[in-house]
């Protein structure tokens, strides 16, 4: 829809789904990726600070998880994985909750009720059962929510994922597989887990696919409000591939220069998607000057706010290690709570403060 | 009357059940009754076995009433 | 008060727990149109529409994880897996997954998952369907695992198994469907007495401990034994995690003897971790090790061979006899 | 290539592949369909008789046996599921070795590496991802053989199939699916896994397809001469779904009346395998009262092989029950078995024999 | 000798046995040009090519599944699972089939896959990133499963897995990959060593049991116990199944007293086998039971609450004391 260069061309395909998105509404799709863009380069920082244990950065996939996130309605339900940090933004998670996880403060960050989007999940494709199996009963209660699932192009592998697209297939869930094909896999090409494109993988378990320009948010946004409408008439599941790429490392703990080539990286960052937009905006006549200073302001509060979460986050205590485990107490683990406590309690006594 | 050692097996799913075996002990031994609410560590125990001593003639001297192994001596 | 066979129990169980909650929906392979191929959902598809019993596609992994799913919409999911064997290709969704769901929302996730699996052996069936998985679930932490015994408890546990917001594994001793028993329909059990152990026999001199399919092999072993003069406490475990260690530990101080039976190999079986717990309560108390009485280190066997794998009355008489001291230690006590 | 009523009809694609087969050729493989329809309904009886603990029948699926089991070169290996019988009967495996698993005799039967083919599969689709591993190898090793997996309609849901597809394209490694749809996974109709054909999933993975009738000899080996030569190229795996139709129970522990209907099975029954050949070779002239006789007599003699290796077949001793846990001593083993073997000596000291 | 860290001693070995069988391969997510997420391959796929070092799609079961296919056809696969939480997905393969293969086919199958697996905790990593599964598999007839605690062992050890025609489970202790130390490449073991325990000190008071990760604690904590006087035998188990109890029983028989500690849960761990095979060992000759140092049953904890649940010095000492009677007993061994 939108070229790397910023030039708008027909596609008639997408185009009626985006027909509302006019300057203004562009203008704030612009300002949500530079907010989230922000939002990543704060991880990647507080990380190397030593704020946090680790990071996943979202660098270049700003298009695909905003021009998603803003398609979705309040009730419909996010089963994200660990890179969707964009799509918990546009929930309005706030930076506690954002960083709560990846600080290693607790095993997630927030109430998945509260926003509804599921908490990050680590395990490749697990998610998209949890996503298959919510939506059936969505079905089962004629809610007309849809359920979302995020994953990358390596998760296509998995079983699971293939699984998820056979029981969403078979019940008609209302759920849209969404995988941002960021080309790489940590150190894996695409072509490592498939010698097709993966939204025709999709087809053939009988989902309505579409493979869009992951960096274009005029195109993500008009496949996945697409997608959310076909699977909201009952007709049975969707899939899009937004392809898109990876421009940082897989987490801070990764050093891509040891497997991708520069040159790739050059010829992703050529097809940025805030450029794009800013290019096309620029095209349309709007204020770049004044756009650039609104997004940078949100981008600077949101920043704010993630440094002030990081300084006021409390750590855990031991409380919070036998807490939760089960919904209602458990003989055995109240048994080695009261001991540990009792221990550590031991260490109080002699004066040497708690463990 | 309950079933005898080697009467079969337990489950009735099986198709045929063992060929009965036998006792391998002499159902006429004497059988030592349960000793276990005194207290006593194994070592001990096993003093006492080898002594012929009965623990349940001793009373421990040890902590809520352990039986230590100067209980058995003395008793020996 | 009706008499019921143990599947049936089952099979009313369900039907009363769909009654009571809409939420209650049951999902396996042949649970539908055929009633699962032990019957246990018989007609409940016929009853309560395909929304509430589903046949699912063939898929281990996929039942569980849309079984989650369905719990965090609010469904309370009740999942056939059809043979214990076929379990293990959903076990990254039971440890990964159902079994962490609550720790790492911190509370705000609850799934009440409910994972039948016929288990056990003894029905002259070919390999993966005589598994006792029973080992790999009790140590992972945030599932718990309970096993019945005869039809009241298969009636009763299921009920408070489905009620339980934790996930609970739920393992049918499949050589016992067809037994029959009186079962209390209007018993309103305390909720927390899934977790009992139960002393189904009194006796001074040992204790002997089983659970699912070999309660009523260990209640006859106890019976032979008394004929020679040994009087046996039997405890019904129940709850194989968490574990009634006060039912247990105030048995074992008495007899200061204990035998533990299961179908599970040895290495590494639930008859350890009972045996090590009940060494580090009871230590003073004990007159012999605790001896297990298990199944082989070794695959299930072909079924013209699983008369020799599996305890039976003799093999636990063997092992009550060892722990009784009247004969001897077994090789590899030197070793 | 031949309609149910005998006549046959032009299908480029697949008659080129079975150009070689003239009405000796033809006769051989109506024979060899009997064959195992009698081998098949010994199985049944067996079981009746309590000779067998368990026979997964496979009546109606002679033509998807034979006609790819024929196909196949001695050095291609095969990964069957449980319903093989037919293939396995291919392979020239024997009587004995044929029924020892389902006695309940031993964990399998032959030696896979005297037949290749690996034993049975329960575990459904396992066995897909050892052809799909195998065939790697057979790619590494410069091999000109292939591997070929059999599994059912039901199979096609479990990850394992699906994985398998992956590796299998990823590594273009020369590996035959064949998918055996039977219409039936147990109760569950096929359109439970499904919405579309099973062979559209797996061209979504890049395989190279084939969907043919599989009640017809003719066009099963096509299908799979041509999969076969197609894998050998190395250009990537290939999947045949062979549409078929299970005429008997699941197993002889199933009661297939109380999930379908009658009329479907009519309906199939006026498709049958063998009754399509010889109306074909009748056509064509052949003596079809002497294939009759010819075929009754190698049926006839391959049941008494079946009675005779029942009767004569050994059961397991207790050595069998610690053999081959490992392939070398394992110290809790061997006292398990010393254990166990003093037990049981325990009792025939005392005169009543073993237990 | 070489000084070397243990995740270069890793990779030494590897190299070693592909130099030595070309039908050694490598499989794994990210073994190739990045040479793992831990290095342990690092340069391997430059050297031997990318049919000997394998990066594999992103599917555990897949690439367990597809490692037992290599082997039918003759090679001899190292398996690489990226993180031990990613092993679940693989379960099915490794307990139906890569278990199993060698019952199943009356010996005539062999599958000498190695499956290593950085596993426990301590690296500040998020879920999924620090689990001890290493009771699952030693509950699974058919396995073999070992941990090395030191580079020379990790390089040992890594050989003589790969050249067992057993399945084995390589267990590496992800938070000692750092730590140096000298290996003799030219050392010729004995091919049944691998499952030998060792006594790496020697103490005549308590025996003290640990693996992996743990061996280090342990002797940190047997030297500081030497300074309250209390002398510790310290064993590196190494083989997890089978174990070696001949050593083990040796050493308890003559202190009477044993700590066993371990990061896995524990509930069912294998601190549960070990305190429950000891006890049945050498009962006569024990002054307290076993006592167990272990994780807590929970999930693995976020990291800034891993040194609480990871057995450490103090809690070792902790242990012993109970062991020596020195402290009283843990609460619930009066329930
Ligand atoms: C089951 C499982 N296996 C392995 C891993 C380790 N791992 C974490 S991310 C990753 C790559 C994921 O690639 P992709 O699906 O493309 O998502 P991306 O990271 O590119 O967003 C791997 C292998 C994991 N988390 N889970
Ligand atoms: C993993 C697994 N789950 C469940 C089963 C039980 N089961 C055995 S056969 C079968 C149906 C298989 O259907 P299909 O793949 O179509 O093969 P068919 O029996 O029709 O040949 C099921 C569910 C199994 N063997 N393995
Ligand atoms: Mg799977
Ligand atoms: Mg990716
Ligand atoms: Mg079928």
């Amino acid at each position: 829809v939108i070229s790397p260069d910023g030039t708008r061309h027909p596609c008639p395909e997408l185009d009626e789904w985006v027909g509302d998105i006019d300057v203004p509404a562009l203008e704030k799709l612009y300002i949500d990726m530079a907010c989230i863009r922000r939002l990543d380069a704060e991880g990647t920082a507080l990380q190397r600070q030593g704020e946090l244990g680790l990071w996943a950065p979202l660098l270049g996939q700003e298009a695909a998880q905003i021009g998603s996130g803003r398609a979705l309605e309040n009730d419909d339900f996010i089963f994200p994985s660990y890179r969707e940090h964009g799509v918990a933004y546009c929930r309005g998670v706030n930076p506690h909750d954002l960083l709560r996880m990846w600080r290693g403060a607790a095993p997630s960050g927030w109430n998945p009720y509260e926003v509804n989007m599921a908490n990050q999940q680590i395990v490749i494709g697990a998610q998209t059962l949890h996503a298959a199996g919510y939506a059936m009963g969505l079905k089962f209660d004629g809610s007309a929510a849809a359920a979302i699932t995020y994953f990358g192009d390596g998760a296509t592998s998995q079983g699971d994922v293939s699984e998820a697209m056979v029981f969403a297939a078979s019940y008609q869930a209302p759920l849209v597989f969404f995988c941002q094909n960021n080309h790489w896999a940590i150190s894996e090409p695409v072509a490592r887990q498939t010698t097709g494109h993966i939204a025709d993988r999709a087809a053939g378990f009988g989902l309505a696919t579409w493979r869009v320009d992951g960096n274009d948010v005029l195109a993500v946004m008009a496949a996945t409000r697409a997608a959310l409408a076909h699977v909201r008439t009952g007709s049975g599941p969707a899939f899009i591939e937004a392809v898109t790429y990876r421009m940082g490392a897989h987490t801070t703990a990764d050093d891509p220069t040891r497997y991708r080539d520069a040159l790739e990286l050059e010829e992703w960052a050529a097809k940025d998607p805030l450029d794009r937009v800013a290019a096309h905006l620029d095209s349309l006549g709007a204020d770049l000057g004044e756009l650039k200073k609104r997004s940078e302001s949100a981008a600077d509060e949101l920043a704010a706010g993630l440094r002030e979460a990081i300084t006021t986050m409390p750590d855990p205590t031991v409380d919070d290690l036998f807490a939760h485990v089960y919904s209602h107490p458990h003989q055995g683990l109240e048994e080695q709570r009261e001991n540990y406590s009792n221990y550590l309690a031991g260490f109080a006594v002699q004066g040497q403060g708690t463990k | 009357a309950s079933a005898g050692r080697g009467a079969g097996g337990s489950s009735e799913a099986k198709p045929a059940s063992p060929n009965p075996g036998l006792r391998m002990v002499d159902a006429g031994d004497e059988v030592p009754r349960g000793i276990g609410h005194l207290r006593a560590t194994p070592p001990v125990r096993k003093y006492a076995r080898d002594h012929n001593i009965d623990l349940g003639s001793l009373k421990g001297t040890g902590t809520n009433g352990l039986i230590t192994r100067e209980d058995v001596v003395r008793a020996s | 008060m009706k008499t019921l066979t143990f599947s049936q129990a089952l099979n009313t169980s369900l039907r009363s727990a769909m009654e009571h909650d809409s939420k209650v929906v049951l999902m396996g392979e042949d649970i539908g149109k055929l009633g699962g191929v032990f019957r246990i959902t018989d007609g409940l598809q016929k009853d309560f529409g395909q929304h509430r019993v589903i046949d699912t596609p063939l898929a281990e992994s996929g039942i569980v994880g849309t079984a989650i799913g369905l719990a965090f919409r609010g469904y309370r999911p009740v999942v056939e897996i059809q043979f214990d064997g076929f379990v293990y290709p959903a076990f990254d969704q039971i440890v990964s997954q159902l079994a962490k769901m609550h720790f790492r929302s911190r509370g705000n996730v609850k799934l009440p998952v409910t994972i039948r699996i016929p288990f056990g052996g003894g029905i002259g069936s070919p390999e993966h369907h005589s598994e006792s998985p029973e080992a790999y679930f009790a140590h992972t932490a945030g599932l718990r695992v309970v096993s019945p015994s005869n039809p009241q408890d298969a009636y009763t546990m299921l009920q408070q198994a489905i009620a339980d917001d934790d996930p609970v594994i739920f393992l049918e001793p499949k050589r016992r469907y067809h037994v029959r028993g009186e079962v209390d329909t209007d018993l309103v059990p305390d909720p927390g007495s899934l977790y009992n152990a139960q002393v189904v026999r009194e006796g001074a001199d040992l204790t002997l401990i089983a659970y699912g399919p070999l309660v009523k092999t260990a209640m006859d072993a106890a019976a032979a034994a008394q004929d020679e003069g040994i009087d046996i406490e039997v405890i019904d475990l129940r709850s194989i995690e968490p574990v009634d260690f006060v039912t247990l530990s105030a048995s074992v101080r008495k007899t200061g003897r204990v035998v533990i039976a299961h179908e599970a190999s040895k290495f590494g079986g639930i008859g350890a971790e009972l045996a090590a717990s009940l060494t580090e309560r009871c230590f003073d108390h004990l007159d012999h090790a605790p001896v297990r009485v298990t199944g082989f280190d070794i695959p299930y066997p072909p079924s013209k061979l699983e008369h020799h794998h599996l305890p039976d009355l003799d093999r636990i008489l063997d092992g009550v006899d060892r722990a009784m001291r009247r004969t001897g230690d077994l090789l590899g006590e030197e070793g």
